[in-house]
């Protein structure tokens, strides 16, 4: 079971939980990590502009997708991603799985967002509060946390 | 040989194109060929593919500079991914 | 900011995620972990009956959620445990972490449900389909999982 | 000395007692010698803490058979732990 979404609209992790679980009859743990916009008072932005390679996205997160599956005991997962215009607070990513046991849903989810920043075409623009914007360069963590998998 | 090149986040912000679709003169096989026979093209596509941060895929797979490239091949230029 | 409840009622995830990411204004990441009532045919159960040490439970859990607070750059923290009589496919627990960034927001959701697990006066007794039932009897990994941290 | 003993799960189950109020004989001063004390009342205590796998609380913090008892403790008896 393997649910993967690129869109503007939000999503409501409830209903996204509930559907992976009922795909998922014999899961007894469900991990999730969800991205969220941030705006700090060191580092105001007004507004995130995410923009991606339609085609592209869906293949690499349907290989990241599988990936995972073939490296953990996994029953499903999910991978919702936002794109556009979002403001600070708001979901910029979802990502669920769910498994028998804890530590397989755990590490997927893991995983999943590390490949999911280092291996799927998605790129950011920040927006500031004097009207400039900046493309976002990647973490330096981002590259490492992936290449421990 | 045609191809469609796509350019994205601040590859197509300085070259000022989204898509496009060439025919390619011989000699141009790889995507570092590319990129010389593209930087060739003005001033803009040189500056934009001066940064050493431009990454491509060929037919939306990652791609290196001596990835081959054949007829009809879609390739994309961008800086390293940020998503997440 | 930390939430903490035991109740036989179940939880919106979407909700609990809300409130939480709306009491940490510099979250970046929200990580969760859910436990589901599980019923399979190698080991089918009708229910799962979950009794606790109520006001021992609630001080043996803001132990873990202390815990975790001193370990990770947490923002906050969720942990919810029902209690009662439940049924395959309900909810049992809920932990949310919120951070700045993903990286501790999963790391303290592991924590937080390994700990749960060894570290909170909750008991289960599984109820099967012939009407006889068993308390449950800890796993070996539960305290193998909870020594690595 | 005056306590109040908890029983929980199988413990609650096997000595038929959720909650009991006990005034101890001089020298029960322990985690340990309560539960020697509390085999000695019937044999469904006995039976009950005959198991390897009971665990104990005082004043709702995990303790240790040398875990000494005060006056009004709260002393808890139960199964290993299998929440989450």
């Amino acid at each position: 079971m393997r649910r993967i979404r690129v869109h503007p609209d939000d999503f409501d992790i409830a209903a996204e939980s509930a559907a992976l679980l009922a795909a998922c009859k014999q899961a007894g743990a469900l991990a999730s990590f969800t991205g969220v916009v941030r705006s700090t008072s060191a580092h105001p932005i007004t507004a995130l502009y995410l923009e991606h390679y339609p085609g592209m996205t869906e293949a690499a997160l349907a290989r990241i997708a599988a990936e995972a599956e073939s490296r953990f005991a996994l029953l499903g997962c999910t991978l919702i991603h936002r794109i556009g215009t979002l403001e600070p607070g708001q979901n910029i990513v979802l990502v669920l799985a769910a498994a028998a046991h804890r530590q397989p849903a755990l590490d997927a989810t893991g995983f999943l967002i590390d490949f999911l920043k280092t291996s799927a075409p998605f790129w950011k623009k920040e927006i500031f509060p004097d009207g400039t914007s900046a493309w976002v360069f990647p973490r330096d963590g981002d590259a490492q946390a992936a290449s421990r998998w | 040989m045609p191809i469609t090149i796509l350019y994205f986040a601040w590859l197509r912000e300085r070259t000022g194109t989204g898509i496009e679709q060439l025919v390619l003169p011989q000699g141009v096989s790889t995507v570092a060929d590319l990129i010389v026979f593209l930087r060739g093209r003005d001033a803009a596509h040189d500056a934009a593919f001066a940064s050493p941060l431009v990454r491509a895929a060929v037919n939306q797979v990652f791609a290196r500079p001596q990835t081959p490239l054949s007829p009809g091949d879609e390739v994309a230029f961008f800086p390293p991914v940020t998503g997440g």
